[in-house]
């Protein structure tokens, strides 16, 4: 067993607001893995998608002061719970291997920046660093007779050549992590499709279309509650359910965990290290139900 | 030396972008140069003329080409100064087309580089030297390898035109692609009441000789004696004896083998016979599902087999086969689309390739020529037909344009509404490619008669909703994405180079493309023929082909073949490596480094010394950079023939 | 609908600038739609991306620049990850928007005005305040219902605070703008 | 030396199954010795080793190819013998080596470089540690290690690699470092246009004697040297630098891979050019990428007539 | 005729008749535009080359030298290249003993079809020795003899 995993975290804005129980769940689960997180310090918003729209040497800017924060840390790894992050940090470090566009990001920051840090997902790691097998040796509370559904948004692993992990129209990486833990996992055919992003304000009819069509093909295909990696899919699938109900005369109830949810559930954390209690759509009578091991599926029907 | 310089316009081709009567006259000053002028079409029939009467009136000892690549038309004016009574090795050729005129347009500096290039040539044509060659005899027989309907063309064009000819096939049974199809574009006739004939006529043909499931082990040798080791796979069933009753493969318990004829629609016994006309028409076991091999328990087929012809011990055997000339047609293979995650990747039973379909859709096929959905075996009532899966597509490294699936996909969907009167067929496409005689027609007929729907775009996304796949494409010219639900996905998977070509051509020693498509003489003037005397090209391996022009293609490489047997001698080239026995230290290096064995060490009054056998030397020239002293030189290619070049260009 | 005369409207200039900027080259773009055909906002658009790829190429500068479904990509990357051709075609939706934002375009505005609101955030804070933000948003676009009906649901679960989170170096990230806006104005 | 006298016993017995056995002897004054070539039982006695027997024999068992051949070597020049035996230029059945462990041979350009002109030399001692030579009635004393050859500096190969008689005792294992190259390091430290101007003016003394051809133990081609050839032509017989200097990337180039650095071409050389550093050039790169030395095994092949699909230490440009 | 002052310098390629020298054919008959430069030298094997054909060049003038063969393991003669890729990759290393820059001299591979690659090949290479302008000149006395035969006359 690998036992010197150490990475810088850079927990992203919305893990203080939106997203905290995802944040709670990352720390609590790396913690019961022996990984160890470092904050990277004084970090700053990455500009997420809006920053790019509007130019992309400032928003490298705002990623490369977040990257050399973590080389003043004497890391050179970096990891983030959050794709739209992610996808921001590998964007800058890696449009920063060009010289003329290094010294127009440099030329809006106070230092130049050291940008050759490697980021990765929280979820990445797991898969990658940690392993599978290893996370399978340490379920204590299998997650027996659970149907799941793993939907991983559109920019974990898109653009492919950027992002470097995992297949870019059928990733496995939480399908394989699901059912380690144990859940039973039915394949999602819109794992890559578009939740609607950043839309919920300006254009809440889009999420609602977008979102609704990934909890109608969920529910058909038999899952109980889907698992995702991103502050923004989970946000729009569970924060926004009631209104895509109401919007689209649907009746979802399912729960939407991020996957270190689970993961902590099946490690023997308690829901509240989980942050169990910060979803919008209660998971409780599930939770309950796998507890008392009954049997969900016919429960479901 | 005299020598005279021919400048070529070539039309405008070169007289456009370079002064040609300039490099003439600059020609003229060179040493040696007693004639010089520039001419339209110096390969032309005047142009020819203008050469030999220069040669005859100003006693020319060597004549300059200034025009194309040599790879063009050295052959053409080396025959014409052979007709003026020179020896061919006493004329060299600039190429001032492909090299310069074609890849800039600044005339000075064209013109400057046309005089450097002619100036090259002269200096080494005046240490040219008459070459003459020598006569060796030919083994006239050929193998042909690959038994599909290119191959069973050439090899029964060649066993017709009486030579005796080898035919290897990788698989069981001749036949290939053609074998696995329904019926034929743009006819609609029956493939197998076109092909199984010609299978029967190279099984029963008494000039050849057909080694079926077997495989080119070694390649030696080189045009007129080539010497080929072929490895027959073991069949662990003696094929003397097999009368291909069929009964082993009845009663074999086995019964989850790979199915390749089929293409894996369904499965087939441990012992098969791949199809009822199979060529020939014998048993073999896959060793990966036999319960016997892999377990040593079973022996079922030994037992049934009333001729008694099973051998659990059978091993590869090798034999070796002496031919004179080589036809390869070893065909295509299907691009591997489950790369295509967006089309799932071969996760849902109902997205299937154009060639699986083209099995059901066979009366001899696994479902009796049935359309039924793999998953549920229902009649699907929308099928779905994608264009372009695996070619003009550089992200999965395909650019290049199949050229059939456009006129295939048309006949499956003519089919598809033959066999179900009821069902409606869409096809996403991006350009209709229909170049052949009564091609357009025919697919004109598939949306004017049949009601094929043809969406003009892409497909980007299959997934299942309910037990139905929605396809969600674009149609460029509504400007919007579309959707279908549909039963049935049929994906026109696209022609690429089979899997062993590369190895295959590293033994010929032929070149191929970077797709692995084997590289034709000329792609115009030499379709059939490789940079490799004696080996010719048919069918799909030199690149996508239908079946007319690949049986076109079997049949002229069939007719090279034959016109290369038309005499009983073959004139060796003489540009090979020569020993001066004097300078000659009898070190070996040379006999040490020759890839051909064409050196070997003689003894000269008590001393070794190297000696070239002519005839196996290829002229490579690896002994003459080998070679310290230089005692052994690459004629027409020799040591003071390439420093005179350089020295021509690099003056100090 | 206008006839346009292919020679005239040509804006040679407007492709170079694409082409420079996004490091994509537009004559690879063979128009076969299979970015249009996964894009997850087509029904949005008013101009498919296929068509705004074409349209780019034609060098059609003020129809591309105007085109509403610029402020309707959300950078979901379907196009570039499955366009047969490796055009970054997300990266070129990118440039035609910081084009159009330059040339005075903003669509109809409201997606614009929420990234503004979102960037004002960033930089007045350094981190994003999601309240902040939605007051910001709506106090310019006056949709003052705006996700009301979310505030039961989620005041509990104490996702939602009413102050921004301290962040020591705002007044860096701030002067990260600062510099881009001199930058821009050069 | 100690055991010249084992050694002339063994040449003693060997001789009558000999035609001819090379050695060194005493040449015009005591400070020089010169090739001996004994062919009878009275020639052994003039057979003197040490210090002074400089000389690469090797050199001449090539042109006596066919005859049976005693030879005595140093290590260094048990190097050459190799060479030709890997090259099949001289038969191993045919030759006779007498080894005896080497103690370094002096440089005669130092010794001269040190004394000057001291007139006629009158007698040469030599012990483990000096030099004393007497000339013209005067004494001069040099320190030995000041004026021995370069090469013997970092020698690694004392005793010679193979041999049938070795007299005296191996001075131990051949040291397993790599040549230094020290001096070809810090040649290599001049400036690209330095480096140029320097064999331009080197080699523009260069009377194209071809003393470095004839020396070298591995210059097989003897008559039929490229140098002096016109088919093939790669030299014009002018008197130009241009010409020299391609003479001796010729020599350097013929010799990669092969080239042992037993340092005969600079000995040899009357206006003392040095030659040896770019045959050093080509066996240091041919270490790097082939791991590759000339001259010790007689069953390994050199480099540049073998190659392997893959190259471990090949990198190829990247267009 | 001397090199185009100013514009040009002086580029031998050596390219083997079966891939690289039908390449440069293949960039020609696809229109692939190239500098002018370069002049080709067809040889039947890039394992023909001898590496001090390459010096004699330099030596005698040359700015710049490419050689291109086929790939490896696509040899005509089935080893030539690999020959070639050792003894060239050693004079590779060697020249700059001489105060000859590496950059000079390089070698490569492009295949009887890789038009493009060849004119990239040919482009890259071009500008590499532009960028390292002209070599350095051995000037035998007949050069001087000539220079100073100029100056006098002017």
């Amino acid at each position: 067993m690998n036992t010197s995993l150490n990475y810088a975290y850079y927990p992203g804005c919305s893990s203080t607001g939106t997203s905290i129980e995802y944040d709670m769940s990352s720390r609590a689960v790396c913690a019961a893995l022996d990984i160890k997180l470092t904050d990277v310090p004084d970090w700053n918003c990455c500009g997420s998608t809006p920053a790019h729209t509007v130019d992309h040497s400032l928003s490298s800017a705002l990623s490369a002061r977040n990257l050399d924060q973590v080389s003043s840390m004497g890391l050179d790894s970096c990891i983030t719970p959050c794709p739209s992050c992610l996808a921001n940090l590998k964007t800058a470090s890696h449009r920063m291997e060009d010289k003329a566009f290094r010294d127009k990001v440099n030329n809006l920051l106070e230092k130049p920046a050291n940008t050759n840090i490697s980021t990765k997902s929280v979820l990445q790691i797991l898969v990658e660093d940690y392993g599978i097998e290893n996370i399978r040796k340490r379920v204590v509370k299998p997650l027996n007779g659970l149907v799941v559904g793993a939907y991983y948004g559109c920019i974990l692993n898109r653009p492919p050549h950027l992002m470097q992990f995992d297949d870019r129209e059928h990733p496995m990486a939480m399908d394989n992590i699901m059912e380690a833990l144990g859940a039973t996992v039915v394949p999602f055919p819109l794992k890559v499709e578009c939740c609607g992003a950043s839309f919920g304000i300006p254009r809440k009819d889009v999420v609602m279309r977008l979102s609704g069509k990934l909890l109608d093909t969920a529910e058909a295909i038999g899952a109980q509650a889907l698992v995702t990696a991103c502050p923004l899919c989970q946000m729009n699938l569970d924060m926004r359910q009631n209104q895509i109900n109401h919007a689209n005369g649907s009746h979802h109830n399912m729960p939407i965990f991020y996957f270190t949810q689970l993961l902590g559930l099946a490690l023997g954390l308690t829901e509240k290290e989980l942050g169990m209690n910060k979803l919008c759509v209660s998971p409780r009578t599930l939770l309950d139900a796998m507890a008392n091991g009954e049997n969900l599926k016919e429960k479901a029907a | 030396m005299k020598i005279g310089v021919f400048v070529c316009h070539c039309g405008s081709n070169i007289e456009a972008t370079v002064d040609t009567a300039a490099v003439a006259a600059a020609a003229r000053e060179f040493p040696g140069v007693v004639f010089a002028t520039d001419t339209m079409y110096t390969c032309s029939e005047p142009g020819q003329d203008e050469i030999v009467e220069a040669i005859k009136e100003h006693n020319l000892g060597g004549v300059v080409v200034a025009s194309c690549t040599p790879r063009m038309h050295e052959q053409t004016f080396r025959r014409t100064v052979e007709r003026a009574g020179l020896n061919k090795y006493l004329f060299e050729m600039a190429n001032i087309r492909e090299h310069v005129s074609w890849i800039g347009k600044d005339r000075e500096a064209n013109t400057n580089k046309s005089v450097d290039l002619v100036r090259m040539a002269t200096e080494k044509l005046m240490r040219n030297r008459a070459l003459h060659p020598k006569k060796f005899t030919i083994n006239k027989r050929v193998l042909v390898i690959g038994g599909g309907v290119a191959g069973i063309q050439a090899a029964l064009d060649c066993a017709d035109g009486g030579l005796e000819v080898v035919l290897v096939e990788k698989t069981t049974t001749i036949g290939g692609k053609m074998a696995k199809l329904d019926k034929t574009f743009p006819t609609v006739d029956c493939s197998s009441c076109i092909l199984g004939p010609r299978m029967v006529d190279v099984a029963q043909h008494p000039n050849i000789t057909l080694y079926a499931y077997a495989e080119i082990e070694e390649i030696n040798g080189y045009v007129g004696n080539f010497e080929i080791k072929v490895k027959k796979k073991a069949t662990y069933v003696d094929w003397k004896n097999c009368t291909g009753c069929g009964i082993c493969m009845d009663k074999c318990p086995s019964k989850k083998a790979r199915d390749t004829f089929n293409e894996e629609i369904g499965f087939t016994k441990a012992i098969n016979i791949p199809f009822p006309q199979a060529i020939p028409k014998k048993a073999k076991i896959d060793p990966e599902f036999c319960t016997m091999l892999k377990k040593g328990k079973c022996g079922v087929c030994a037992k049934v087999c009333p001729s008694g012809c099973i051998d659990y011990e059978m091993k590869d055997e090798f034999v070796t086969e002496k031919v004179g000339a080589i036809v390869t047609a070893t065909g295509f293979d299907l691009f591997d689309w489950t790369v295509y995650g967006e089309y799932g990747g071969g996760r849902y039973p109902d997205v299937i390739t154009s060639l699986q379909y083209e099995r059901m859709l066979s009366a001899s096929g696994p479902t009796g020529g049935h359309i039924k959905r793999p998953s549920d075996g229902k009649e699907p009532k929308n099928v779905v037909f994608i264009q372009c899966v695996g070619s003009r597509d550089k992200s999965v490294g395909r650019p290049y344009c199949t050229g059939f699936c456009c006129m295939y996909t048309a006949k499956q969907a003519i089919l598809t509404k033959d066999h179900l009167p009821l069902s409606q067929s869409y096809v996403f496409y991006m350009d209709i490619r229909a170049t052949g005689k009564l091609y357009d027609e025919f697919t004109r007929r598939a949306m004017e008669e049949y009601d094929t729907n043809y969406i003009r775009g892409r497909v980007s996304m299959i997934y299942p909703k309910g037990d139905k796949l929605l396809v969600r494409g674009a149609d460029t010219l509504m400007g919007t994405q579309v959707e279908v639900d549909a039963d049935l996905v049929v994906l026109a998977v696209g022609a690429e180079a089979s899997a062993g070509a590369s190895g295959l051509a590293e033994k010929l020693r032929i070149s191929y493309d970077s797709y692995g498509f084997y590289m034709e003489g000329h792609p115009k003037l030499k379709p059939v023929e490789t940079n490799t005397a004696g080996v010719y090209l048919a069918g799909a391996c030199q690149g996508p082909k239908d079946i007319p022009s690949s049986v076109a293609q079997g049949s002229a490489a069939a007719s090279k073949v034959l016109g290369l047997f038309s005499k009983d001698q073959l004139e060796s080239d003489p540009q090979v490596s020569m020993v001066d026995i004097k300078r000659c230290i009898g070190c070996g290096k040379c006999i040490q480094t020759c890839p051909f064995g064409a050196i070997k060490e003689i003894d000269f009054r008590g001393m070794a010394k190297a000696d070239v056998i002519e005839t196996i030397c290829q002229g490579c020239g690896i002994c003459t950079s080998t070679c310290p002293q230089g005692a052994i030189q690459l004629q027409h290619a020799t040591d003071n023939q390439i420093l005179s070049e350089v020295n021509a260009l690099c003056q100090f | 609908m206008k006839v346009i005369n292919i020679n005239s409207s040509y804006n040679s200039d407007f492709v170079k600038q694409v082409e420079e900027e996004s490091g994509q080259k537009l004559n690879l773009c063979y128009q076969c739609g299979k970015c249009t055909a996964g894009c997850p906002y087509t029904d949005e658009y008013d101009i498919s991306v296929s068509q705004i790829m074409r349209l780019a190429q034609a060098g059609q500068k003020e129809k591309v620049l105007q085109a509403n479904s610029l402020w309707l990509c959300a950078t979901c990357e379907s196009c570039t990850a499955r366009c047969p051709n490796e055009i970054d075609v997300a990266r070129i939706m990118d440039v035609l928007r910081h084009m159009a934002r330059r040339e005075g375009h903003g669509g109809t505005g409201r997606v614009k005005t929420f990234w503004d609101s979102f960037l004002s955030s960033v930089k007045s804070n350094g981190r994003v305040f999601e309240v902040g933000l939605l007051v910001n948003y709506i106090s310019h676009t006056g949709r003052f219902w705006t996700d009301i009906g979310l505030g039961p649901k989620v005041l509990p679960k104490g996702k939602i605070h009413f102050k921004p989170t301290e962040m020591q170096g705002k007044k860096e990230v701030a002067k990260i703008f600062m510099r881009f806006k001199e930058e821009s104005a050069k | 030396m100690k055991f010249q006298k084992e050694l002339k016993d063994s040449i003693r017995k060997a001789l009558p199954e000999l035609d001819v056995v090379i050695g060194w002897c005493g040449s015009f004054d005591p400070l020089h010795a010169t090739p001996h070539f004994i062919r009878r039982e009275e020639d052994i006695e003039k057979l003197e080793i040490g210090p002074l027997s400089v000389h690469n024999l090797a050199t001449y068992l090539p042109g006596l190819r066919g005859k049976k051949v005693g030879i005595v070597v140093k290590g260094c020049d048990s190097r050459s013998v190799i060479e030709l035996l890997q090259e099949k230029l001289i038969a191993r059945d045919d030759i006779t080596i007498f080894g005896f462990p080497c103690t370094g041979v002096v440089d005669q350009a130092k010794i001269k470089k040190a004394l000057g002109y001291v007139g006629n030399v009158e007698s040469c001692d030599m012990s483990d540690k000096s030099v004393v030579i007497v000339a013209a009635g005067k004494a001069h004393s040099l320190e030995l290690s000041d004026v021995l050859a370069d090469k013997c500096h970092s020698c690694r190969y004392p005793d010679a690699i193979i041999s049938d008689i070795f007299v005296g005792d191996k001075s131990g294992e051949a040291v397993p470092a790599p040549a230094d190259y020290e001096a070809l390091a810090t040649f290599e430290n001049l400036s690209l246009p330095d480096r140029f101007g320097f064999w331009l003016k080197e080699l523009d003394r260069c009377i194209r004697c071809y003393a470095c051809r004839s020396a070298c133990p591995l210059c097989v081609c003897r008559d039929h040297c490229a140098a002096e050839s016109r088919e093939p032509h790669w030299l014009s017989q002018e008197n130009n630098v241009r010409d020299k200097l391609m003479f001796q990337v010729i020599h350097a180039y013929h010799l990669a891979g092969r080239c042992t650095e037993c340092g005969e071409c600079q000995r040899a050389c009357p206006v003392d050019i040095p030659v040896l550093m770019l045959k050093q050039k080509m066996n240091k790169e041919i270490r790097d990428i082939f791991k590759y030395e000339a001259g010790v095994d007689p069953e390994e092949t050199p480099p540049l007539l073998s190659f392997k699909m893959e190259e471990e230490n090949i990198t190829e440009k990247d267009w | 005729m001397p090199v185009l002052e100013g514009k040009e310098l002086r580029i031998v390629g050596f390219l083997c008749n079966w891939c690289s020298y039908g390449g440069a054919d293949t960039a020609g008959v696809g229109r692939f535009k190239q500098p002018t430069d370069l002049r080709i030298i067809k040889v039947p094997c890039s394992g023909r080359i001898d590496p001090l054909f390459v010096v004699k060049a330099l030596m005698n003038g040359a700015d710049g030298v490419l050689v291109s063969g086929c790939h490896p393991r696509d040899c005509h003669y089935a080893e030539g290249n690999f020959y070639a890729r050792r003894r060239l990759e050693i004079m590779h290393k060697f020249l700059p003993i001489l105060g000859y820059e590496p950059g000079r001299f390089e070698y490569t591979w492009v295949s009887a079809s890789e038009g493009q690659r060849w004119q990239q090949v040919v482009t890259s290479f071009t500008e590499q020795i532009h960028k390292l302008g002209p070599a350095p000149k051995i000037l035998g006395p007949e050069a001087s003899d000539t220079l100073g035969l100029m100056q006098a006359a002017l």
